[in-house]
């Protein structure tokens, strides 16, 4: 056990320096991002200094060896473009994707645990159809087409709800007590983008209730419990239910690290200063430490999550162990 | 616009009880010995009963907010209203001029530019309550290390410290633009830093919480999404009137739109385009062309004799086909003006270009197919590339509509904003080949001459023009230290541009802002926060009012 | 007899296993553990034991999918791991195999034809017509219709499939053809068709046969000598009628008890085997197969026996004999 | 040795067949197939079927210059509403944008793009994955450790960040959207493909093909590739869908095929305020068609995934 914990450590190590060097070439072949800062007919010494204060006339090796030292030291570098440590502004955004990726998790289970339930209880029937087809719907509209329609009808039209960003509560790093105002307030400007989002990941949400279900459903031991006279709605709330939802609690975490990720779009249109409009914005700016930071962070959390995961399946199942 | 501030603002002087600064004597004390350059400095008002800050102003920006821009010593020629906010400069532009007295009652320049001098106000104080002395002005001075640092540091032989509140710099050689540096927008140089505090908290704490001797108090930022600032009750000129400034940055037009309609924003910037009808329509808006420059067209390979754009008839058919009155009616609602220039009217001794100094363009398709024809391509030629300023697609989808109708067809190479920049900042290397027309604005301070010292001359940083004619003019304004002269050659060179058709102006870009209701004044006078020359965003902030 | 086909000469097999990502190899699996047999032209020799017992290492090694530890095989009077180049690409050519499972040595996703002319196209310069002609013969030779050719494998059943098989192995002229236990996945009622079909096929192509099986009765059939194999080594090998009249090795013994006899009234002395067979990485000393068997001496554990030859062509590896 | 009647047996095949093939087409999602068939048809003929070009204004007619402009001669009526609408009129059926242009024949030229981009993209993706996937999983060590590290890395990369990532380093363009598609997409091929090879690699087959000395690359060609493409079908088809989306959310950004081509993303980008001043029709008809698109692609999927694979049937 020690040696395969040790050996997926070392893949995890692997794939996260693939993943930095990845990057690192990757953003360095979009272009110079001194000509967007320094505009046309800026000073040639000017536009030098700030080559130079990025570390971008140095040797491209150099500042690959740079920039993993420093990576090592916890440090992502300066914005470009925001002026300030990477980190500090990922953090500072982290909160508003994580609650936007939570509030959308719970509309996604709203919307793909009922409806997923329903369609094994009643496979093949009008209601199976109907919850498959809300959720390919959510699957097969694109985030801004859902996103663009919700905030004409209920951010224009009815007036309903708040369409610019997530209102003015946000997390002080130095103050706890807004850690949890920051999580209760402001709900109406989460109700729009949570729905375009989670509506995306409820027909991920539907098909594990319903392959759970009907794998519980099937299994010995209902059987037996359903041999022993207990009523259909309590074998289904008690114990099916309750076994089948630990696969959509495992697959939670992936697929809120996953919402974080492709939020992009959604969090583009709602303003949501979130981790992917970070990303949008730093990318549109040829931003590298920020390009690099955030995809890093991301990568690494996916990476943290796989290692986790590998090693709880090593421990729940030892054949795993020996296979690779 | 000029006589309409002053109508504007001597309307304010009586409602307000903003008196304009007298001269006091100390003011007309001189600094420097000898004779003196004329500057054309304008006071500073300063508010004879102080009011109180009350109410919220939320304002909408289409472009993040980096936090960078809160500190002075950065300058990269950006979003210059932010240091209204907290700072403030020994001279800068003003709604009464270019040039107006600031944190300094008194500038001199000596007559042969060598030396600067200024004269500080009386009991400044940064807004933490140290002093603000000329220990501070130096150290800025310094310290800097944005746009044109190198150039200033290189014309500089020393400072002179006379006293608290009197300065004077020495230049190794005449520094003729030294003021237009030196006022805020050419640099940042001008804007006072607190060596105190900059030193205590370090660049990184500066631009995280920046402090300065302006209106406002820095109270919180998002790196990219929003500032907050609150009014600084001691602020020299006067008490600001809004209690609290969010700048929030809304990258989206629908999305202010909607800020607007539901009341999360106060003021929106850039409401040009698909929406601007709908901002029109809304009784509850109020909003204004706020014209910044002209667009134009550049061929970047004119210059080499295989290009068709060589010959000028086919530029000048160029110009010709263009529809400007049904362009401006189509993107922007009619309110575009069509201009011959490809400097703004704002800008100084800049030739108008709606008649007065240079014709409106015409639109005639059918003498620039004549002229294509005349110049060997009676069936037009497929051009490269048309590569439009981002992000206005729609606008060069329809400029190639009418040049389609003449023969001139092409594609539209869409960048985005770095590749476009990185492009032009390249020169001519930037678009290779010689059949791309690119297409340009630039609302730049610092008058007409950077213009031209940027698009129309040879070394030009994003020039693709290289005229012999313009180059030994330039040569004479270069050598010249006559003002008046350096004018007349000035405009000599934008007529020899305009009328070899090097550069083909369109219109006025309207950069169109809408107010809501709960901006003071009401009415139209609104608008007289945007009434400072030259700038597409409104300074200064003290003087904002809304409804509590 | 000339010299034989095939000859295996004291050749051993190990596997390391357990070897971490730094540390050493921690241990040996002796698979096949010194073993020796000639196959001549046209001859069969049936190889039989438990599973892991190193059968089909064997096979392995003979089909030079594993080279050997030690030891040498010649084929033809050349040592095999010697070949390179085209004497290699002969060697594959002239050496096929006959695999036990029928659905997994077909390729689902090719037709007949393809499966049965592959290795023909990939050891022969034959035109397209040529090819097509040698899978004609081939088909009828083991008893379909030529148009088959454009069926897929799934269309077969179990028996079809392992004479295609069986042809597939023919293609190329082979000279002798491992059958790694070829009937065992097979009904009861079709192995008799395949035993025969191999039969009839080595008397008209002078094809060798190694037949490798866990069952002495199906072996008895078809292979002129019989060799038994315990634990990586070579127990005994006799003329198959001499060992099956003639069992010497307790092992061997155990094995026909096991088996059918192959005449009810023949009374045999009955051995029943205890255990499982013991781990190859960690055999037991002296003979190997002692902790099972009933006539185990002290000696036995200490000293492992030789093969010694107790009549012309009957060797026995036993402390008793 | 007896011949088995295999004749027989075969005209009973034919008539199994037949009626298997009946099932088939009774089991086949009809409604996914004759959408994409509609659509695929409209892509393919659409210089012929769309009414006006894709890039050119509708020229208008005396009367309609005079209802909009009020003036007898203008290049072109923007903005028109659909035929039933108020103002519309037949010859735009679906109405024009505002650049005057015929929405139903940019919709046509646009189901083009959507369908080269995503096809063509998921196929250079599938092609790519595929091949690594079987070298990694048939050549083993190495191969092994340095392809699935590699995809490993990739799939953390997600895949929308990374195709933003990777269309600003060259400018925009139709076939560099394809290649994006195919630079993203590769991973998740390999990363099931390389598991289905390494049971491949055990079935007899192969070993027998190894035994009689088939080439490597002839071994992965004639016998892994095939065998790995049921795994590869339900994949792509998945993916369709997915490439649709992304190309529209990459074209809606900003960052994919350039105007004035009529991808559907961009043109719901172009009038995204459109939608605010109640033109609709330019924002819903684009997203009806990219949502029908990537809906049918699923279902079609689904579809797939079931009939092709039971082994993913339930993930």
């Amino acid at each position: 056990m020690k040696r395969y914990v040790l050996v997926r450590a070392l893949y995890s190590v692997v794939t996260l320096w693939l993943l930095v060097t990845i990057i690192f070439g990757l953003v360095r072949l979009t272009g110079d991002p001194v000509a967007m800062k320094a505009e046309a007919g800026a000073d040639p010494a000017y536009v030098a200094q700030l080559r130079h204060s990025w570390g971008l006339d140095q040797p491209l090796h150099r500042q690959y060896l740079g920039f993993v030292s420093r990576l090592l030291r916890g440090d992502f570098g300066h914005s470009f473009e925001k002026s300030l440590p990477v980190r500090d502004i990922y953090f500072e955004r982290l909160p508003n994707s994580l609650k936007l990726g939570f509030a959308a998790f719970l509309f996604s289970l709203a919307l793909g645990v009922p409806f997923g339930m329903l369609s094994a209880l009643k496979v093949n029937s009008w209601w199976d159809s109907a919850g498959k087809m809300v959720a390919l719907l959510g699957l097969s509209m694109p985030g801004f087409f859902v996103g663009l329609v919700l905030i004409i009808i209920f951010g224009i039209q009815l007036g309903w709800l708040p369409v610019l960003g997530k209102g003015p509560s946000a997390v002080v790093l130095g103050e706890p007590s807004t850690w949890i105002t920051f999580w209760f307030r402001d709900w109406a400007h989460l109700v729009m983008p949570a729905f375009a989002l989670g509506w995306y990941f409820s027909g991920a949400m539907l098909r594990i209730t319903r392959s759970g279900m009907l794998d519980v459903l099937g299994s010995d031991y209902i059987k037996l419990v359903r041999l022993k006279g207990v009523p259909e709605s309590v074998v289904v709330a008690k114990h099916a239910l309750k076994n089948s939802l630990i696969p959509v609690l495992t697959f939670a975490g992936l697929n809120l690290l996953v919402m974080v990720n492709v939020a992009i779009v959604i969090e583009v249109i709602f303003n949501w200063p979130g981790v992917g409009q970070l990303l949008y914005d730093a990318l549109s700016n040829r931003d590298f430490p920020m390009v690099q930071g955030v995809v890093l962070m991301s990568g690494l959390l996916i990476v943290v999550l796989n290692f986790t995961i590998d090693v709880l399946y090593g421990y729940v199942d030892p054949r795993i162990r020996l296979s690779r | 616009m000029v006589t309409l501030a002053f109508a504007i603002l001597s309307a304010l002087t009586l409602t307000c009880g903003i008196a304009w600064g007298q001269s006091a004597p100390s003011q007309a004390r001189p600094i420097l010995s000898g004779p003196l350059a004329k500057l054309a400095i304008k006071d500073a008002q300063v508010a004879t009963s102080r009011g109180t800050p009350k109410g919220t102003l939320n304002i909408g920006l289409h472009f993040g907010i980096d936090p960078g821009w809160l500190d002075p010593l950065g300058y990269h020629g950006a979003a210059l209203q932010f240091y209204y906010l907290v700072h403030d400069a020994l001279i800068k532009p003003m709604p009464q001029g270019e040039f107006t007295y600031s944190l300094a009652e008194r500038a001199e320049v000596s007559a042969d530019f060598r030396r600067a001098a200024f004269r500080l106000r009386p009991g400044l104080r940064f807004q933490d309550g140290q002093l603000l002395t000329t220990a501070d002005v130096k150290w800025t001075y310094e310290n800097y290390r944005g746009l044109n640092f190198k150039y200033l540091q290189e014309k500089l032989e020393h400072i002179q410290v006379v006293d608290d509140r009197t300065i004077i710099f020495h230049f190794k050689e005449p520094f003729l633009d030294f003021l237009d540096l030196y006022n805020g927008s050419g640099s940042g140089i001008g804007w006072i830093v607190p060596r105190h505090y900059y030193e205590r908290v370090g660049k990184d704490g500066f631009r995280a919480r920046p402090m300065g001797a302006g209106p406002f108090k820095f109270v919180s930022q998002e790196a990219g999404v929003q500032v907050s600032v609150e009014a600084w009750d001691q602020y020299w000129r006067r008490a600001p009137g809004v209690k609290t400034i969010n700048v929030k940055a809304i990258r989206d037009l629908a999305a202010r739109m909607a800020g607007l309609e539901t009341g999360e924003l106060d003021v929106a910037y850039g409401m040009t385009g698909k929406l601007l009808q709908r901002v029109m329509a809304d009784p509850k808006l109020r909003w204004n062309p706020n014209f910044t420059a002209p667009w134009h067209m550049v061929f970047p390979g004119y210059n080499e004799p295989s290009s068709p754009f060589h010959d000028q008839r086919v530029r000048q058919a160029v110009s010709l086909a263009i529809n400007r009155a049904f362009l401006a009616k189509q993107e922007t609602q009619g309110i575009a003006k069509p201009w011959g220039n490809w400097i703004s009217h704002e800008t100084r001794d800049a030739l108008r270009g709606d008649g007065t100094d240079l014709p409106v363009p015409p639109y005639d398709p059918a003498k620039a197919k004549q002229l294509l024809a005349a110049a060997g391509y009676p069936n037009g030629f497929d051009f490269d590339w048309y590569v439009p300023f981002v992000p206005y697609f729609d606008m060069a989808e329809r400029i190639l509509n009418d040049l389609r109708a003449v023969g001139l067809r092409s594609k539209v190479q869409m960048l985005d904003a770095p590749a476009y920049m990185a492009q032009m900042s390249k020169g001519r290397k930037g678009f290779p080949g010689n059949r791309t027309i690119v297409q340009r604005i630039d609302p730049r301070p610092g008058g007409a001459k950077e213009l031209i010292r940027l698009y129309a001359v040879c070394g030009g940083q994003a020039s693709y023009i290289c005229e012999p004619r313009i180059e030994s003019l330039w040569a004479k304004h270069e050598a010249s230290l006559d003002v008046a002269e350096r004018d007349r050659l000035s405009r000599e060179i934008q007529r020899v541009v305009i009328e070899g058709y090097y550069l083909v102006p369109i219109y006025l870009q309207p950069f169109v802002h809408a107010v809501t209701q709960k901006v003071l004044p009401e009415g139209e006078a609104v608008h007289r926060y945007w009434d400072t020359q030259n700038a597409p965003f409104p300074w200064p902030w003290e003087v904002w009012e809304v409804k509590g | 007899m000339a010299s034989p086909l095939l000859e295996v000469h004291d050749v051993q097999k190990h596997f390391p296993i357990g070897g971490s990502l730094f540390g050493a190899k921690r241990a040996l699996v002796k698979a096949v553990d010194g073993i020796s047999f000639t196959i001549d032209t046209g001859e069969t020799l049936g190889l039989v034991g438990e599973s892991g017992c190193g059968k089909t290492t064997t096979s392995k090694l003979v089909l030079a999918a594993e080279t050997p530890t030690a030891g040498r095989i010649e084929f033809e009077g050349r040592d095999v791991a010697q070949l390179k180049g085209p004497q290699r690409q002969d060697y594959r050519r002239k050496v096929q195999v006959v695999f036990q499972d029928p659905y997994s040595s077909l390729s689902p996703r090719m037709r007949v034809g393809d499966i049965i002319a592959e290795p023909v196209r990939a050891h022969e310069r034959l035109s397209s017509a040529d090819v097509r002609a040698r899978v004609t013969e081939l088909l009828e030779l083991v008893g379909f219709r030529p148009d088959v050719a454009r069926l897929f494998p799934h269309e077969f059943s179990g028996g079809q499939r392992q004479r295609l098989a069986i042809a597939r192995a023919l293609s190329t002229n082979a000279r002798l053809v491992v059958l790694d236990e070829p009937v065992s996945a097979l009904d009861v009622s079709i192995r008799a068709h395949i035993i025969a079909l191999l039969e009839s096929l080595q008397a008209r192509l002078a094809v060798s046969y190694l037949f490798i099986a866990h069952d002495l009765a199906a072996v008895a059939h078809l292979s002129q000598r019989t060799a038994v194999m315990y634990l990586g080594k070579l127990v005994e090998v006799a003329e198959s009628l001499e060992l099956c009249a003639r069992p010497l090795h307790p092992y061997t013994k155990a094995l026909y008890a096991a088996s059918l006899p192959s005449h009810p009234d023949e009374a045999r002395e009955e051995i029943v085997l205890a255990g499982e067979v013991p781990s190859a990485i960690d055999p037991p000393r002296g003979c190997h197969f002692h902790p099972r068997c009933p006539f185990a001496m002290p000696r036995c554990l200490e000293q492992e026996p030789a093969l010694v030859e107790l009549s012309p062509g009957h060797r026995v590896a036993c402390h008793l004999y | 040795m007896a011949t088995i009647p295999i004749g027989a047996d075969r005209t009973l095949a034919a008539v199994r067949a037949a009626r298997r093939g009946y099932r088939v087409l009774r089991g086949l999602p009809i409604v996914p197939l004759a959408i994409l068939a509609l659509l695929a048809a409209v892509a393919v003929l659409a210089p012929v079927l769309a009414p006006h070009g894709k890039l050119d204004p509708v020229k208008p007619t005396r009367e309609q210059c005079l209802a909009k402009y009020s003036t007898p001669d203008c290049p072109y009526v923007d903005n028109a509403p659909p035929f039933w609408a108020a103002g519309g009129r037949l010859d735009t059926p679906l109405g024009t944008d505002s650049l005057g242009r015929d929405e139903l024949s940019r919709l046509m030229h646009g189901a083009r793009i959507s369908l080269i981009v995503a096809l063509t993209g998921t196929l250079f993706a599938g092609a790519i994955g595929t091949l690594l996937g079987v070298l990694a999983g048939y050549m083993g060590r190495w191969w092994d450790e340095i392809i699935m590290r590699i995809t490993d890395a990739w799939l953390t990369l997600p895949s929308l960040v990374f195709a933003i990532l990777l269309s600003s380093v060259r400018e925009p363009g139709l076939w560099n959207v394809v290649l994006i598609l195919a630079l993203v997409f590769w991973s998740r091929y390999s990363r099931a493909v390389r598991g289905e090879v390494l049971a491949l690699r055990e079935r007899d087959f192969v070993k027998l093909a190894e035994i009689n000395g088939i080439g490597k690359l002839t071994i992965i060609w004639r016998h892994l590739i095939p065998n790995v493409m049921n795994t590869v079908m339900v994949l792509f088809s998945l993916q369709v869908g997915v490439a649709v989306i992304i190309e529209a959310s990459l074209s809606f950004l900003g960052f994919g095929v350039p105007p004035p081509e009529p991808s559907w993303g961009l043109m719901m980008a172009q009038e995204r305020e459109s939608l605010m001043e109640g033109r609709w029709w330019l924002e819903v008809f684009p997203g009806a068609c990219i949502t029908m698109l990537v809906l049918s692609a699923n279902m079609l999927g689904d579809w797939l995934r079931v009939h092709l694979d039971p082994q993913l049937r339930n993930r």
